[in-house]
């Protein structure tokens, strides 16, 4: 069971880990890297809340040997959490009470992330949608498709605004 | 209460949201510790089966397997949560001993130096098992020559000398005689899964004081540490419980299920262990939600009043009883709902099967109680003739009215919550209806009940 | 997770040689999306896994009215083409985004039923497959792959590179019916596909998907409906001959009772679909 | 091709507390040195709020801001006993602990604020933004960060309270069911359409719409957050959940979330709600627990309505589409 050294980036920081054959992107951000931000729900792709976003795109870290991302781009919420203040999209859950527990929020902020990168203005079926992977046993999700159509438009606001 | 308030009543921000959307609070298995140990369970392919032997011999040479623990290895190896408020008997196993009684009942508990190998070794573990005969629903399970899940000869719990919990109030029997009509209904649930987002788990960590502590998402601190004291032989004060935020119970946690075996596993080897269920061992293994089974009949006059109801109820415990005697008792001092009925029989049974334990859930005794209930009021309702907004008020229990459980209603809303249902909707309820109020009631006003 | 090597070939003859090399024990996997919940749970234990997303086969070529699928290609790759719309229709009732982004078209073959729904419209459209060994390649129709439940044509020592789907014009209609509207297994998928000859169907393809232990056609449905006008008479007839040849089975999703209706019920509304005047979908 | 819609009602009542009693919680607060308050406690959160809604009645009943509550919990070796996160008894209970052991605290406060202002306790008054003046005379005023740091400081005092509330355990009669089981009941009724399609049995819930009596909303955004998040549990009981689908057949139990059925965001209903306040007499500030029942009166709710839209009746849950159709080709054979 020999190791193997892989190297990815990871929310713009090259990152180094040495892995067992197989260990999973999940287990390497969570048990190697402490970040935590990415849950552990299922472990079988089931519930979302491992998402995170290999060169931009959502994916189950959960079913993702770290092999694979080699030399690619790993984004997290740890990621897109600035240094001071919120991302939008973090505001405007925080805003809408868009969680209970909070164990599926991260994923569901990655998810919604990658879709406002792929579509600024989503509709309200759009939204839903996407979220259809992500599970959330607490807010019964009305919450969180308000918390990402707030976010779209503070989003927007934000950008007409650096545009003036 | 106060009339000014300055918090009390205010949408004030939670103060865990920070950590919830930036993905910085800190669940259970949030932690990891060095030389952390994994923990995996060999657990019963059968429904019902006597254990002839365990052979760990291949599992023991699997690289990294640190060690087996089986129920000789459990000080006091029972597990029986509610007997720290006094329910018994004793009847489950933490790990099984002679016996297993459902598909997917712990008896032999794996400690690995890697998740993996943990897997491994279980896989390796060979079970000899002499199958028995299993039973599955909660009617079959009473009837005479029903395989027996316990081990005292019968499938059900004794509340204080009766198969059931009971409640009698007025006679129901008579008044069925005088009632106009008799509705009658039988109400069927399946089991539920909590389905937390968090699995259940816990990590125990040897401190170099002699102290464990365990990092658990448990809904009830106490209740696992006193637990786990008691399993181990230990006392309390060597346990240091932290808990926090849970992610998502709705009751799946009230279980004490992994905190004991792992503590005892941290003990064995002076290592942290970890112990976190899978997703599918939440789903096929943890408590459910009981499956229900509940006969409604009721006696109503000609004018909507419900003068008699008979309640039988049959909760679907699974394997062992964990905190469902406790559901039956909620259940019965509730089966008759909302509404005031001068006549009441309830017998609420609490039995036993070859299934996975079923325990607490969210509305615990009552939600299922609520579904047959209310679909019954809109039986009676269609009986009687009148619409279910009718039949509700009606029978709509009122401050002061005594509850089938004698105790004096005092915190009755249930008229005016309806008629702020019924503004919301846009339903337009009669004068009669508008003007009733939960207030005690008044022989000299709406002609009272009697 | 007791997995000793973990292979990433970056070719196919890569592939091929460490098949050829740790024989029929080595795990082959795309997506991941079957396989890896196995063994995060302990399922499944393989000592050696070879991954196949980086070995290249994950191209979408156009060519000879052929569209030529890498068998690596994801879902999410179906979504964004336009060559074959009820490719696209097929991607986007399976699963979820992030699924969609890991799991393949080449995995969803395996994919047991009531999954693999994409092999449903795959069948449909006259698909074929090409299998490569050692010894070269081979292509098969998609409906002489599947041999039984979860076994398939598929030697030891082959892999499957590529689907080639015939680019055609005809309309089609695809339906998967589950008990939730996204990311949901199948009660029944129906796939169709009409050719008309001026106002009379020549031909017609109707495949099922969680009716049987691998996507079948309804063959007898389909002969029904050469000749007519896709009539209401015909659309009837055809939605009751459908569930002939169906193996519908009970899981904790629907019992083989209920897929049976379904299947005529969906064949029939299918269909409706692409009858005269209904402005069908997916031209 | 058929749809059919309907309309259902349903309304309930729910027990506050373990059943029976006898379920202790207790709570520790003690002021720092800048005059914030540590509230210790071992309940833990489950997500509903918990630490918001306690720093909310700490805050309310010592008279200070929200933001000078620290809520440290889930913790046995600081934290004092807490029976446990369950039976909607928690903001119940544990807030009933709090209000005591705030007014003690409140108590030494005051003490304290006495001593620097030179006037009687009785005359002092809390403003619930970090200040305790004189009745009637604005000009005397002390900030509480000062007064908590020379309690400490000027007069070596501590400013503490202890609370613990524990409705006394209830024996029950095992002839007559007698019992005393609840601390106070909260109340719902819900209004649920639907429509059914008679050819595949699906029910697409459109709207769930309850009124809530819940004694006292706390945090009334938290409160909300229950109502709907229950309504979406309750419809997915009444119509999708089970661990058992043949009950009592063990056949096929699921194991991962594409087995266990659950509604997605593309099930969604509308949800409303209008909750109303009539304070409880036993819980803080009038407060009644509302954690479990929102998942209750949407169930038979939305049985009521497909009833309603189809006139089948199904008594057995979880009504999946299968069901109704069978039940819908009964009554047409019972019908010809």
């Amino acid at each position: 069971m020999a190791s193997t050294i892989v190297t990815f980036e990871l929310g713009g920081r090259e990152v180094e880990v040495m892995v067992k054959p197989m260990t999973t992107l999940q287990s390497v951000l969570r048990n190697q890297l402490g970040f935590t931000a990415t849950k552990e729900g299922c472990r079988q792709g089931g519930c979302g809340s491992c998402t995170v976003l290999v060169n931009g795109e959502p994916m189950m870290s959960c079913l993702l040997p770290v092999e694979d991302v080699a030399g690619q781009r790993v984004t997290t919420l740890e990621s897109i959490t600035p240094a001071e203040g919120l991302h939008p999209l973090q505001r405007a859950f925080l805003d809408a009470n868009a969680f209970q527990c909070g164990y599926c929020t991260p994923g569901m902020v990655m998810i919604s992330k990658a879709l406002l990168d792929h579509d600024p203005a989503p509709s309200d079926d759009d939204i839903r949608q996407a979220l259809t992977g992500n599970i959330c046993r607490c807010t019964g999700y009305r919450p969180i498709v308000r918390a990402v159509q707030a976010a779209a438009e503070a989003m927007s606001d934000d950008a007409g605004e650096q545009a003036r | 209460m106060s009339s000014h308030l300055n918090v009390v009543g205010q949408s004030v921000r939670r103060s865990d949201g920070i950590g919830h959307v930036t993905g910085r609070t800190q669940y259970s298995a949030d932690r990891s510790f060095p030389g952390m140990l994994h923990l995996k369970m060999v657990r019963s392919p059968l429904h019902h089966a006597l254990i002839k032997g365990i052979d760990l011999s291949d599992a023991e040479r699997v690289p990294g397997f640190v060690r087996a623990l089986t129920a000789k290895d459990v000080p006091h190896n029972r597990y029986t949560i509610l007997s720290l408020i006094g329910v018994e008997p004793e009847e489950e196993f933490v790990l099984a001993e002679d016996r297993v009684r459902f598909k997917g009942e712990a008896i032999v508990a794996i400690v690995a130096e890697t998740e993996a190998a943990a897997f491994e070794a279980v896989s390796k573990v060979h079970l000899d098992l002499e199958e028995l005969p299993a039973v599955f629903d909660v009617e079959e399970a009473l009837k005479p020559g029903a395989p027996i899940v316990t081990h005292w000869g019968n499938n059900t719990f004794m509340y204080e000398g009766h198969p059931c919990r009971r409640v009698r109030f007025g006679d129901v029997d008579k008044a069925f005689e005088q009632a106009d009509y008799i509705v009658e209904g039988v109400y069927n649930t399946s089991p539920i899964e909590q389905a937390p987002m968090e699995t259940t788990g816990c990590i125990a960590v040897p401190e170099a004081n002699g102290r464990y502590i365990v990092y658990t998402n448990t809904q009830a601190l106490y209740f696992s540490l006193d637990n786990t004291s008691i399993i181990l032989q230990i006392p309390g004060n060597r346990l240091h419980f932290i808990g926090g935020t849970v992610g998502g119970g709705f009751g799946g946690k009230v279980d004490v299920i992994v905190e004991p075996i792992a503590t005892l596993a941290a003990i064995l080897t002076n290592r942290p262990v970890r112990f976190t269920y899978s997703r599918s061992e939440e789903m096929q293994v943890s408590s459910t939600r009981s499956a229900w089974r509940i006969y409604m009949k009721d006696g109503v006059m000609k004018d909507g009043r419900i003068v008699a109801r008979k309640v039988t109820s049959y909760a679907d415990s699974g394997a062992y009883s964990r905190q469902t005697p406790y559901a039956l008792t909620k259940h019965a001092a509730n089966a008759a709902g909302p509404y005031n009925i001068p006549n009441v029989s309830i017998d609420a049974y609490c039995v036993y099967t070859n299934r996975q334990p079923s325990s607490a859930m969210r509305g615990f005794g009552i939600t299922m109680a609520s579904f047959a209930l209310e679909v019954q009021m809109d039986k009676i309702a269609e009986r009687v003739g009148v619409d279910p907004w009718t039949i509700r008020f009606i029978n709509a229990y009122r401050n002061g009215d005594m509850k089938p459980h004698r105790k004096l209603a005092e915190d009755a809303t249930l008229i005016e919550t309806m008629q702020a249902a019924a503004t919301l909707v846009g339903h337009e309820l009669p004068d009669e209806f508008k003007a009733m109020t939960s207030a005690p009631r008044d022989a000299s006003h709406d002609g009272g009940r009697e | 997770m007791t997995v000793k090597s973990y292979f990433l070939p970056r070719s196919l003859p890569e592939a091929l040689r460490l098949l050829q090399l740790h024989g029929p024990e080595l795990l082959v996997m795309a997506g991941g999306t079957v396989a890896m919940p196995l063994i995060n749970e302990g399922i499944s234990l393989p000592e050696a896994v070879m991954g196949l997303r980086l070995a290249g086969l994950d191209r979408l070529d156009r060519t000879d009215g052929t569209l030529r699928i890498g068998a690596t290609a994801t879902l999410t790759q179906m979504l964004d083409q336009d060559a074959v719309p009820m490719l696209r229709e097929a991607a986007r009732n399976t699963a979820s985004w992030s699924i969609r982004n890991m799991g393949t078209v080449g995995g969803n073959l395996f994919t047991p039923p009531p999954g693999g729904d994409v092999a449903v419209a795959l069948l449909a459209l006259d698909a074929s497959v090409t299998l490569a060994g050692a010894r070269g390649e081979r292509v098969l129709p998609l409906g002489d792959f599947f041999t039984g439940f979860m076994t398939n044509e598929l030697a030891a020592d082959e892999l499957l590179v590529e689907i080639q789907v015939p680019i055609r014009s005809e309309p089609t209609a695809y339906m998967k019916f589950g008990r939730k509207h996204a990311n949901t297994p199948a009660v029944v998928t129906v796939a169709v596909r009409i050719e008309w000859h001026e106002d009379r169907v020549a031909d017609a393809r109707i495949a099922l998907g969680a009716v049987g232990p691998y996507p079948i056609r309804a063959r007898q449905a389909e002969r029904l409906l050469v000749g007519t006008g896709l009539d209401a008479d015909a659309i009837a007839a055809a939605a009751v001959a459908a569930t002939q040849g169906c193996e519908p089975f009970t899981d904790g999703i629907a019992t083989d009772w209920y897929r049976r209706k379904m299947v005529s019920l969906f064949v029939g509304r299918a269909l409706e679909q692409l009858a005269p005047g209904a402005g069908a979908e997916g031209r | 091709m058929a749809r059919l819609r309907g309309t259902g009602i349903a309304a309930v009542n729910y027990p506050t507390g373990m059943n029976l009693g006898g379920d202790p919680s207790q709570a520790l607060i003690h002021a720092t040195t800048s005059g914030s308050f540590v509230v210790s406690l071992s309940a833990t959160d489950l997500g509903q709020g918990l630490r918001t809604a306690i720093g909310q009645i700490a805050a309310e009943t010592l008279g200070v801001e929200y933001d000078q509550i620290v809520i440290d919990t889930a913790d046995t070796d600081t934290g004092p006993h807490d029976m446990g996160t369950y039976a909607s008894r928690a903001t119940h209970r544990v807030g009933n602990a709090v209000i005591a052991a705030a007014t003690e605290a409140r108590g030494d406060l005051l003490n304290v604020a006495a001593l620097e202002l030179d006037a009687a306790v009785d005359d002092l008054e809390l403003d619930g933004h970090g200040n305790v003046t004189v009745k009637g005379a604005p000009a005397r005023t002390a900030k509480l960060a000062d007064v908590a740091a020379n309690a400490q400081f000027k007069y070596g005092r501590m400013i503490a309270g202890r609370g613990s509330f524990m409705k006394p355990k209830s024996p029950v009669d095992p002839e007559t069911g007698a019992m005393d089981p609840d601390s106070t009941e909260a109340h719902a009724c819900t209004v649920a359409e639907v429509e059914v399609d008679t050819e595949t049995g699906e029910v697409a819930v459109l709207s769930i719409r309850s009124a809530y009596e819940v004694g006292r909303q706390v945090n009334p955004a938290l409160v909300q957050g229950q109502i709907v998040g229950g309504a979406w549990m309750g419809m997915s009981h009444a119509l999708y959940e089970t661990t058992a689908p043949y009950y009592p057949a063990v056949d096929h139990s699921p194991k991962d979330f594409s087995e266990y059925l659950m509604p997605g965001t593309l099930e969604m209903p509308e949800i409303e709600c209008v909750v109303l306040e009539v304070p409880s007499s036993n819980g803080p500030y009038g407060v009644k627990g509302i954690g479990e029942m929102t998942a209750n009166s949407p169930i038979p709710a939305i049985i009521n309505a497909i009833y309603h839209a189809t006139g089948v009746r199904i008594d057995d849950l979880p009504v999946t589409p299968e069901k109704i159709l069978l039940g819908l080709e009964a009554k047409h054979r019972g019908l010809s």
